[in-house]
């Protein structure tokens, strides 16, 4: 275990249980996820995935919102889940901020969104003089393009989605925070808004030292802005690295699947082959095996029953059967 | 808030109609105040007007034993609002606080406070107040009875309440609310609270519909201080005498037309309310930039409409 | 298309029954029997056990059953105050010491499965109610058990008792008014008896209707199981039963009886829509309904003031001796009296239809005779101390002449006599006396003109009353208007029946109106003021009724005791007058010291519709009594003829 | 080959009043197009820029607080003439499905969560043949196998299907009847790439087997490139420029499209892409002259005052700037 | 077995303590009555007579141990229930011996006929009218509707009760006034056409109440489901608007309905309280209330235990048959 890790996640799982009818069943939401983010190297590090493929569950967990299940989760190698309330929020909401999808969800719509500055500033005594705090709050938000007279006194739907969400923005690094956990922060925004927002991701890490787990659906914006991603299925990590050799060379099937799935404003490249998709949202939850052999144009006899085993290949990690090299398959 | 009473006024009809029957209904209230005699007592008209119909000068008409029906329903009005004010006061503060605290505390104490809640509610809650009337009977002066109906009218809105707070934890806002380092009390009061008092409105009104009806059925059944005024017992002694019978019907009408009128005030405002509570109209209202998406989503009535505008409530029952 | 769905569909569901409900006449009533073949009769309340006439059981009870089906050795006239003999052919003959009671009984009554009535069903009656405790019904095992009754058979229609002690008064229990040892036919019960399972009793014993037999002329034919009804039949030889008999009538094939609600108005309103031939009690407003609903409808007497006068009870302002401590003062409660206006009273709240007596012995024709009467000199020359040896007469005279004048001012004739009409005179209403009385006791009037007590304190006095019985509760209303006219703070309170009763048993009231009379039909006092003599006392907080008497008043007098004491061993037959002037000097005492104010008798608005049915007794035709849920209504029954 | 459905200088106001709040939101603003049949005609925009309204409108389904103040449009059905200013409410619902149809957003939502699938088509396909519930099966049946669905989602519950396959399904609902004109509004919005990619063909296919003209909405720039032949871009309202894919894709000449274009991600280059700065206006009080004017970098007085008209500056090619037009006085 | 664990079984514990709770609460209450079943009957018996002192002193003590009231509450409690278990309710004391067994079985059918067929009804009525009103808010005649039942919704029971008894039994006297039938138990015409007559005007009055409530709640749960986009997009689609009513609104909102119709058919004693007294109609209703004015315990009980165990088993039937009326996924 690396000692200098900021965050280091092993074997993580959170299982759910579905009620269907009268019968009810159990499904791993993150199915032993491990992920390591070293401190001393801010990174950015987007988790993409299609939607219900465990993103947001374990970002959750990463936030202390969700307990694990099973395995570990330490930030600064202390274990977050047992953490009492009070370490909770004197030691570990110092460091970890979250910035969620919505903008407008994530602020009451009854408050004016100052409040939530200031209280963030107040709460954890981040000014030493009450006096202190607009220069203060008006100085981080500064970083995110806004001023504190833009926003003082308004209501959340008094602003649009990108300046509402740079304001949720700049409320996470009040606290100045070693780590902070972006859900699907760009999804609700609209085109011409969401670069200004995954730019300033990218200009935190670098003059913030901030590190960003960004979870994402949109590939694009992953590969634009993340150092390393790692792809999810159906609370799998099937394939994880530098992203540009991930996403520049997928390995996994299912990477390269949602690559050229990734419609291009070059048409002359449409999709010819055509693709399977889940019929029933709960049947690749359940598999035995592994979860994308339904779907897989590689598929083979062994994926079917067997659960396939995360390998280092090419500098990165991959959960397939064909480069496992002690299968005949992975070596033709 | 004042603006928000103008607003209601100029644009809810149903508002309009029921603030000008409960303004009237206050009138009475005080008005009440104000009577040239113990309304209560008897033998106050003289002897050649008792039991006469409406007249100018007792313009609801008089009982055969020389009561003013006018002034005896001006302070029906005022004990009956009385007895309902105690009971949802009771009622609902008991609900607010059990439902929060259990929503809140959630685990071993929630399971414990919902078995109790629950068990209230199996029982059935007339006979139960009857019961209690009748051991109680010597001693059932008015505050009493209403702390009674309001002992009993807890269970359902602290259910309510329990839903909402459970709801309102698993909003964005709250998170935010807490990884900014706001304590629970602090999330509950300042955050949360806001969310609950349109439903507590509701409730409020809910309960006032529920006091008055025991209370009027309560008084039918003999089960009230029959000798003090209330809508109840003026209907209680109007059917005693037989009024509508022996050809006085307006001792009998005064009342049960009072009761409706007062009751349908009660309903029509808090319709109004929640209407202008309604989420959809809330966003109308409230939106000054940006929602125009909001706006035309809500138009098509699509769900991400409703999603955007129900920013403000969290569903329920 | 869809408006129209919903359209039909509520039509639909308002006409559907409307029209099952025109297609048959309007007829409300349980049973389809030819109106010209059914009386019905108002049943006063719903029955909580169905098809058991077990009436001998705890819990069994027999209103209008004893009217119909019930028959013990003797009735007593309510007018007269006569014997009427039933099963027994003649009066009780008693021994000298009031230890032995002979009945002779009359032969020829059959039980209607043709058997003849003769003393062993008497002796088995009289044992087997001795003998199971869970035969309780109106205490009459208690009471045989308490003097130890052994009965003898000395001839086939003779019997004799003996008793463990003296007791001139054993007949009563034979006598019946309400409630009376009813005969048992041994031919069938010893047969029940002998077949009991081991740990069962007789109580148990349900007796359902199609075995019922009986001495009076109805048979049960049908019960609802929910206690609104319950049909009967003539039996086949009615000149065989004791009513027959005694009659020489038959009565109508069918009677029905129904419960229509505590709510008076709905009898009143079933009688408008002839589905009630007679009721039994209403307020003034229901009957004043009736007459303008019901053209065929009357009651006593065809004019104002309709009502049956003469049920013998009277209502009464009853005072706690231990309640306020003010009222244990004599002239507190003389001057409560005074405060009242009964002329205002018996009109304004009664209706003007009762009749006014100032002690608890209704004055029926009978009873005036006995006690008003003689009385009225004593009652005028009474004098009372205002305080300061200024004497002054409390007795007005007159009051029976201020309501017939009232009366006549509401367009009514009087059919009568006031005195006749209204009862006695009564108390003046004189606030001036009244406040003279309180003064001298010691209270004074505040700045606010409310009365204050002797200690400073405002005086406030409590008074109960028990809605359901409308003319005392009335009464209590008209207490309570003209008290506090007079400048009392009187705290009234409405109480259902039961926590109002509870409130006697234990003494927990100041001022109540329940109703009482001191003596029966037949003028006797003793067996309705016993109950008072101190020996019986209970203070307050205590239930009286352990201890046996009837300390509702919470009274203690040694005058009274002495009084009953020399009552208790008269025989009220062979020393009627010795007894009757016993009971004067009660009630001169009883009224000098105004244990209690009472102020109106019973009326009972017994009001029959002769669409159907004709023949009831009225004040024309006073055969019989028409108060025939008591045992003597079987007589007026008897008479009942179909009218076209 | 003529045009089927044609807009004339529509105007489609939300007119509204909540408690004496009026606002007059002037979502569609003389829009004039012409829609060729057998096309597939894109519309881009942000959100908030009219284009589903727009949409509402062509498809003459709208309600109160939506009011179409001037204009009309006309359908050429089967050689018939159709004003919808004139339409009849029988006619409009006869034309439903069985000539036009619409394709909504969010299938999520839009089958009704308690009715399995088939009986959902039974309910569509009976409001316009009379058709008994066997039939219904079978034509739903035999359309799902030739659009490659499986049987078995006959019959599932809506919330059994995963997202990709409600989507499908809503499609297959919406043209089970093969309508001529097919409107489709923001298809793919909310579904990762994958399952974009595989409503994408679909929708494809369905429109090509009929020939079919499809009216296609949504602000995905990637999604038009694979799908339309012609794409024009709305903003605040206005029609800005109307193009065929390629022309718009590969030179956008209205500053605004520009700016789309340029801000998409792309997987080729992680260089430090624009935004766009401030944000849409908002349409109860648009901006005087040409809406775009206070973000555009290009922006000159007249802009501010005089608004500009669409006009015509290649074969098939229309844009509404001035500063466009000034390119073209001078290059001419 | 998952779910047995973790839902039935906790779901049936809670409605066994629920029944403990309420049926200890309902034994305890009326011991602290003033009034004494013993004393009360004494009092019955000798109100109209004289009775020697001794004599009563005898009866009383009869009684009191025929009415089993010997012991401590403790010991009656204990007693109470061995003989609940053994489905003994003990003997009425206002009718001893009679069994409370018997009297409630006496009552049950009246009671239960009449409120299951009128909350029924009523809950049918309202539902359908309430939907439709909901669908077609902004006719005229859902208009006036709606106006009417805004009249009767908050008008207390007992009134509405008392209006139509006055006005159907006397100034249009076309019902009965008291009682549940004519003639004897039979099957044939005139025997339930009596039923229909005697049971009309209570049930009317049941009707009259529930409609209002359901409509209440039938009109904001419809006025809701339209909003819903499967029911714009059916409207859209032009399906019928029976078929929309039916299929989409009613079914939709169906599910708080069955669950009040639970709990309001296990509540049905309490409703049938004033009706009874009110319309002299036979049932435990009106044998409730003459029990509990005069101290008759043991009525008190068995009548309250079957609509605590009513109503209990009510909701929990519901509970447990949710995913019948509901056959959406619920996650837990």
């Amino acid at each position: 275990m690396p000692a200098d890790a900021l965050l280091h996640i092993e074997d993580l799982t959170k299982v759910f249980h579905i009620r269907q009818g009268f019968s009810s069943q159990e499904f791993h939401a993150v199915d032993n996820a491990s992920i390591v983010i070293d401190s001393g190297k801010p990174e950015i590090f987007a988790v993409v995935g299609e939607s219900g493929s465990g993103k947001t569950t374990l970002a959750k967990m990463v936030l202390g919102m969700e307990a694990p299940s099973q395995g570990n989760l330490r930030y600064k190698d202390r274990q977050v889940a047992a953490l009492s309330k009070r370490e909770m929020k004197n030691w570990f909401y110092h460091e970890v901020q979250p910035v969620f999808q919505d903008p407008f969800a994530a602020f009451s719509p009854l408050k004016q969104i100052d409040r939530y500055l200031y209280e963030t500033v107040y709460n954890y005594k981040m000014v030493g003089d009450k006096k202190e705090a607009p220069r203060y709050i008006n100085e981080v938000l500064s970083e995110v393009g806004l001023t504190l007279a833009e926003i003082a006194g308004r209501y959340p739907n008094e602003l649009s989605g990108g300046q509402a969400q740079r304001v949720a923005i700049a409320r996470a690094l009040l606290t100045k925070p070693s780590l902070i956990v972006a859900d699907e922060p760009v999804s609700m925004l609209d085109a011409s808004l969401r670069m200004s927002v995954v730019n300033m991701f990218r200009k935190l890490k670098e003059d913030n030292a901030v590190s960003v787990i960004y979870i994402t659906h949109d590939l694009a914006t992953a590969f634009y802005a993340g150092d390393r991603i790692a792809v999810m299925l159906r609370g799998w990590i099937v394939e994880m690295g530098p992203t540009e050799q991930v996403l520049g060379n997928p390995l996994h099937p299912y990477t390269q699947n949602l690559k050229t799935s990734i419609p291009s404003i070059k048409s002359d490249e449409a999709w010819d082959e055509k693709i399977d998709l889940a019929v029933i949202e709960t049947d690749e939850y359940t598999r035995t095996g592994c979860k994308f052999a339904g779907r897989c144009p590689a598929v083979m006899d062994i994926c079917h029953d067997n659960i396939p085993p995360s390998v280092e290949h090419e500098g990165r990690s991959v959960k397939c059967f064909l480069y496992d090299e002690a299968l005949p398959a992975a070596r033709n | 808030m004042l603006t928000t009473i103008r607003d209601l006024l100029r644009y809810s009809l149903s508002f309009r109609f029921g603030s000008v029957i409960l303004l009237f209904v206050a009138i009475m209230v005080v008005v009440s105040f104000f009577a040239p005699y113990p309304p209560e007592k008897r033998r106050v008209v003289p002897r050649k007007m008792r039991g006469e119909p409406p007249s100018a000068e007792y313009i609801l008409g008089t009982t055969t034993l020389g009561q003013d029906v006018f002034w005896m329903l001006l302070t029906a009005v005022r004990h009956t609002l009385l007895i309902a004010s105690i009971a949802v006061c009771i009622g609902r503060g008991i609900g607010v606080m059990l439902g929060m605290i259990s929503g809140y505390l959630g685990g071993g104490a929630d399971r414990v406070i919902q078995s109790v809640v629950e068990s209230v509610i199996v029982i059935p809650r007339l006979p139960l107040l009857i019961l209690i009337a009748v051991i109680l009977k010597g001693g059932l002066t008015f505050v009493w009875l209403g702390i009674l109906i309001g002992m009993l009218d807890w269970a359902y809105p602290s259910k309510r309440y329990r839903a909402q707070v459970l709801s309102l934890r698993e909003r964005e806002f709250t998170h935010t609310a807490i990884f900014s380092g706001m304590g629970t009390a602090k999330i509950v009061i300042q955050e949360h609270l806001p969310f609950i008092i349109p439903f507590l409105l509701a409730d409020v009104v809910s309960g006032f519909l529920f006091s008055i009806g025991m209370e009027v059925t309560l008084s039918w059944l003999g089960l009230n201080d029959l000798n003090s005024l209330s809508l109840g017992t003026m209907i209680y002694w109007a059917d005693e005498w037989n009024s509508i019978f022996a050809g006085k019907p307006w001792v009998m009408i005064a009342p049960v037309v009072a009761v409706i009128v007062v009751v349908v005030g009660f309903y029509l405002v808090s319709i109004g309310i929640s209407e202008y509570l309604d989420p959809r109209k809330r966003l109308l209202r409230l939106q000054t930039h940006q929602s125009d998406t909001a706006l035309e989503l809500q138009a098509q009535g699509t769900s991400a409409g409703t999603a955007i505008a129900s920013a403000g409530t969290a569903k329920d029952e | 298309m869809l408006r129209k769905l919903v359209f039909l569909a509520l039509l639909a569901l308002i006409a559907l029954p409307t029209l099952v409900g025109f297609a048959q006449e309007p007829d409300g009533l349980p049973v389809d029997i030819p109106r010209e073949d059914l009386w019905v009769f108002d049943q006063i309340f719903r029955w909580q056990t169905v098809n058991n006439f077990n009436v001998w059981r705890i819990g069994g009870s027999t209103p209008f059953h004893h009217a119909l089906m019930l028959e013990t050795f003797w009735n007593r006239d309510q007018e007269t105050g006569e014997f009427i003999h039933a099963l027994a052919a003649a009066d009780p003959v008693y021994n000298d010491d009031f230890t032995q009671m002979s009945v002779e009984l009359r032969p020829g009554v059959m039980w209607s499965d043709g058997e003849e009535f003769n003393a062993d069903d008497v002796v088995y009656t009289i044992e087997t109610i001795k003998a199971n405790p869970e035969l309780g019904q109106g205490g009459w095992h208690a009471q045989l058990t308490d003097f130890d009754a052994a009965v003898e058979k000395t001839g086939d229609y003779s019997v004799s008792f003996t008793l463990n002690r003296s007791n001139p008064r054993f007949h009563t229990l034979f006598e019946s008014r309400w409630n009376g040892i009813y005969m048992m036919p041994s031919h069938i019960v010893a047969e029940v008896e002998a077949n009991l399972a081991d740990g069962e009793n007789l109580g148990g014993w349900v007796w359902e209707a199609q075995d019922v037999v009986v001495l009076g002329n109805y048979l049960p034919v049908e019960a609802d199981p929910n206690g609104y009804w319950e049909l009967f039949k003539r039996r086949d030889d009615p000149e065989n039963s004791l009513a027959g008999i005694i009659t020489g009538g038959s009565g109508p094939p069918y009677a029905l009886s129904i419960f229509y609600g505590n709510d008076n108005i709905k009898k009143a309103i079933a009688m408008s829509r002839n589905e009630l031939d007679v009721y039994f009690d209403v307020d003034i407003e229901s009957f004043d309904f009736t007459l303008e609903n019901a053209p065929a409808a009357r009651s006593w007497y065809q004019d104002f003031p309709w009502a049956y006068p003469n049920e013998v009870s009277s209502r009464q302002l009853a005072m706690n001796m231990e309640g306020d401590p003010l009222i244990a003062h004599k002239d507190v409660r003389w001057a409560l009296a005074l405060a009242i206006d009964i002329v205002e009273l018996q009109t304004e709240y009664i209706g003007g239809v009762a009749k006014v007596t100032p002690f608890p012995v209704p004055p029926t024709a009978k009873l005036y005779e006995l006690y008003h009467g003689p009385m009225t000199e004593w009652l005028s020359n009474l004098q009372i101390d205002l305080g300061g040896g200024e004497m002054y007469s409390p007795y007005d005279p007159s009051i029976p002449d201020q309501i017939a004048a009232w009366a006549e001012e509401q367009g009514f004739t009087v059919p009568g006599e006031p005195h006749e009409v209204f009862g006695s005179g009564w108390w003046k209403y004189d606030t001036d006396a009244a406040e003279k009385l309180l003064m001298n006791a010691g209270l004074s009037r505040g700045g606010d003109g409310m009365w204050m007590t002797p200690e400073g304190e405002p005086w406030v006095l409590d008074l109960q009353s028990d809605p359901s019985e409308n003319d005392a509760y009335r009464m209590g209303q008209a207490a309570f208007d003209m008290w506090t006219d007079f400048g009392i703070e009187v705290n009234f309170s409405t109480l259902d029946r039961n926590t109002w009763n509870q409130n006697h048993y234990v003494g927990e009231y100041e001022v109540s109106t329940p109703w009482t009379s001191f003596a029966l039909a037949s003028g006797d006092m003793w067996p309705n003021i016993r109950g008072r003599h101190s020996r019986y006392y209970a203070p307050v907080g205590e239930d009286y009724r352990p201890l046996g008497g009837d300390s509702v008043r919470r009274l203690q007098d040694a005058r009274s005791d002495e009084l009953i004491d020399a009552m208790e061993s008269v025989n009220p037959v062979a020393q009627e007058a010795e007894n009757i002037e016993l009971g004067i000097q009660f009630l001169q005492n009883w009224v000098e010291n105004m244990f209690d104010i009472t102020c109106i008798a019973f009326k009972k608005f017994v009001t029959w519709d002769e669409t159907y049915w004709t023949g009831f007794p009225t004040a024309e035709n006073p055969n019989y009594q028409p108060l025939y849920w008591f045992q003597g209504g079987k007589y007026a029954i008897q008479n009942l003829h179909p009218t076209g | 080959m003529g045009t089927i459905i044609e807009a004339v200088n529509l105007r489609a106001y939300y007119i509204t009043n909540a408690y004496g709040v009026e606002r007059t939101v002037q979502a569609v603003d003389d829009i004039s197009l012409k829609i060729e049949e057998g096309e597939v005609y894109g519309i881009a925009g942000e959100s908030g820029c009219g284009k589903s309204t727009l949409m509402r409108v062509l498809l003459n389904a709208y309600q109160p607080p939506l009011t179409v103040v001037g204009g009309d449009v006309v359908y050429t059905l089967d050689g018939e003439r159709v004003s919808a200013a004139e339409m009849s409410d029988e006619k409009n619902r006869d034309l439903r499905w069985r000539k036009l149809s619409y394709i909504p957003q969010g299938s999520m939502h839009v089958l009704n969560p308690v009715r399995r699938i088939r009986d959902s088509f039974h309910d569509f396909i009976s409001a316009h043949r009379d058709v008994s519930k066997a039939e219904s099966y079978q034509l739903t049946a035999e359309y799902l196998r030739d659009l490659g669905l499986p049987e078995k989602v006959m019959r599932s519950y809506p919330h059994q299907l995963s997202g990709g396959m409600r989507q499908r399904v809503t499609i297959a609902l919406a043209t089970i009847l093969w309508p001529k004109l097919i409107f489709a509004d923001e298809p793919t919005t909310a579904l990762d790439v994958v399952v974009q990619r595989g409503v994408i063909q679909m929708l494809k296919d369905v429109q090509q087997k009929e020939g079919s003209t499809l009216v296609l909405i949504t602000h995905d720039i990637g999604v038009h490139a694979n799908l339309a032949d012609r794409i024009g871009i709305l903003y605040a309202g206005k029609l800005v420029e109307e193009a065929e894919t390629q022309t718009i894709l590969n030179q956008p000449r209205h500053p605004y499209t520009r700016y789309l274009i340029e801000s998409l991600p792309n997987l080729e280059s992680r260089a430090e892409l624009m935004s766009i700065p401030g944000r849409p206006p908002a349409l109860d009080r648009p901006p005087s002259g040409c809406r775009f004017h206070e973000r555009c970098p290009l922006a000159k007085d007249i802009c501010k005052t005089v608004e500009p008209q669409l006009i015509k500056i290649a074969p098939k090619h229309f844009t509404a700037c001035h500063v466009v037009e000034e390119e073209l006085s001078h290059a001419s | 077995m998952q779910l047995l664990r973790t839902y039935i079984l906790p779901r049936i514990v809670q409605w066994a303590v629920v029944i403990f709770v309420g049926v200890t609460i309902i034994f305890l209450i009326p011991r602290f009555s003033p009034i004494n079943p013993v004393d009360d009957m004494i009092g019955r018996m000798t109100a109209f007579q004289t009775m020697d002192p001794q004599a009563v002193v005898l009866m009383r003590a009869t009684m009191q141990d025929l009415y089993g009231l010997d012991g401590s509450l403790l010991e009656q409690y204990i007693n109470f229930w061995q003989r609940l278990l053994q489905g003994d309710l003990g003997p009425s004391f206002q009718n001893f011996p009679t069994p409370v067994n018997e009297i409630i079985a006496a009552g049950l059918p009246w009671t239960v006929g009449l409120l299951t067929t009128s909350t029924i009804m009523s809950w049918l009525l309202g539902i359908f009218v309430g939907s439709l009103v909901g669908y077609f808010q902004h006719r005229r005649w859902a208009q006036v509707l709606e106006r009417v039942v805004i009249v009767i919704y908050p008008t207390p029971y007992v009134i509405i009760a008392l209006i139509l008894m006055v006005l159907f039994t006397f100034y249009w006297p076309i019902f009965p006034m008291v009682g549940g039938a004519q003639g004897k138990p039979a099957l044939n015409w005139e025997y339930i056409s009596s039923i229909l007559r005697f049971g009309f005007l209570p049930a009317l009055s049941i009707v009259i109440g529930g409609f209002a409530f359901r409509f209440i709640i039938a009109k904001a749960l419809a006025t809701t489901e339209i909003a819903s986009d499967y029911v714009q997009y059916a409207e859209l689609a032009a399906v019928p608007k029976r078929r929309i009513v039916y299929s989409y609104i009613i079914r939709n909102t169906m599910l708080p309905h069955v669950n009040d119709l639970a709990l309001s058919l296990g509540a049905m004693f309490e409703g049938a309280l004033i009706t009874e007294v009110v319309f002299g109609y036979p049932g435990l209703g009106s044998k409730l209330f003459t029990a509990i004015s005069n101290a008759d315990y043991n009525i008190v009980m068995g009548i309250v235990l079957l609509s605590i165990v009513g109503i209990a088993t009510g909701s929990l039937i519901v509970d447990l048959l949710y995913p019948v009326f509901d056959p959406r996924v619920r996650l837990r």
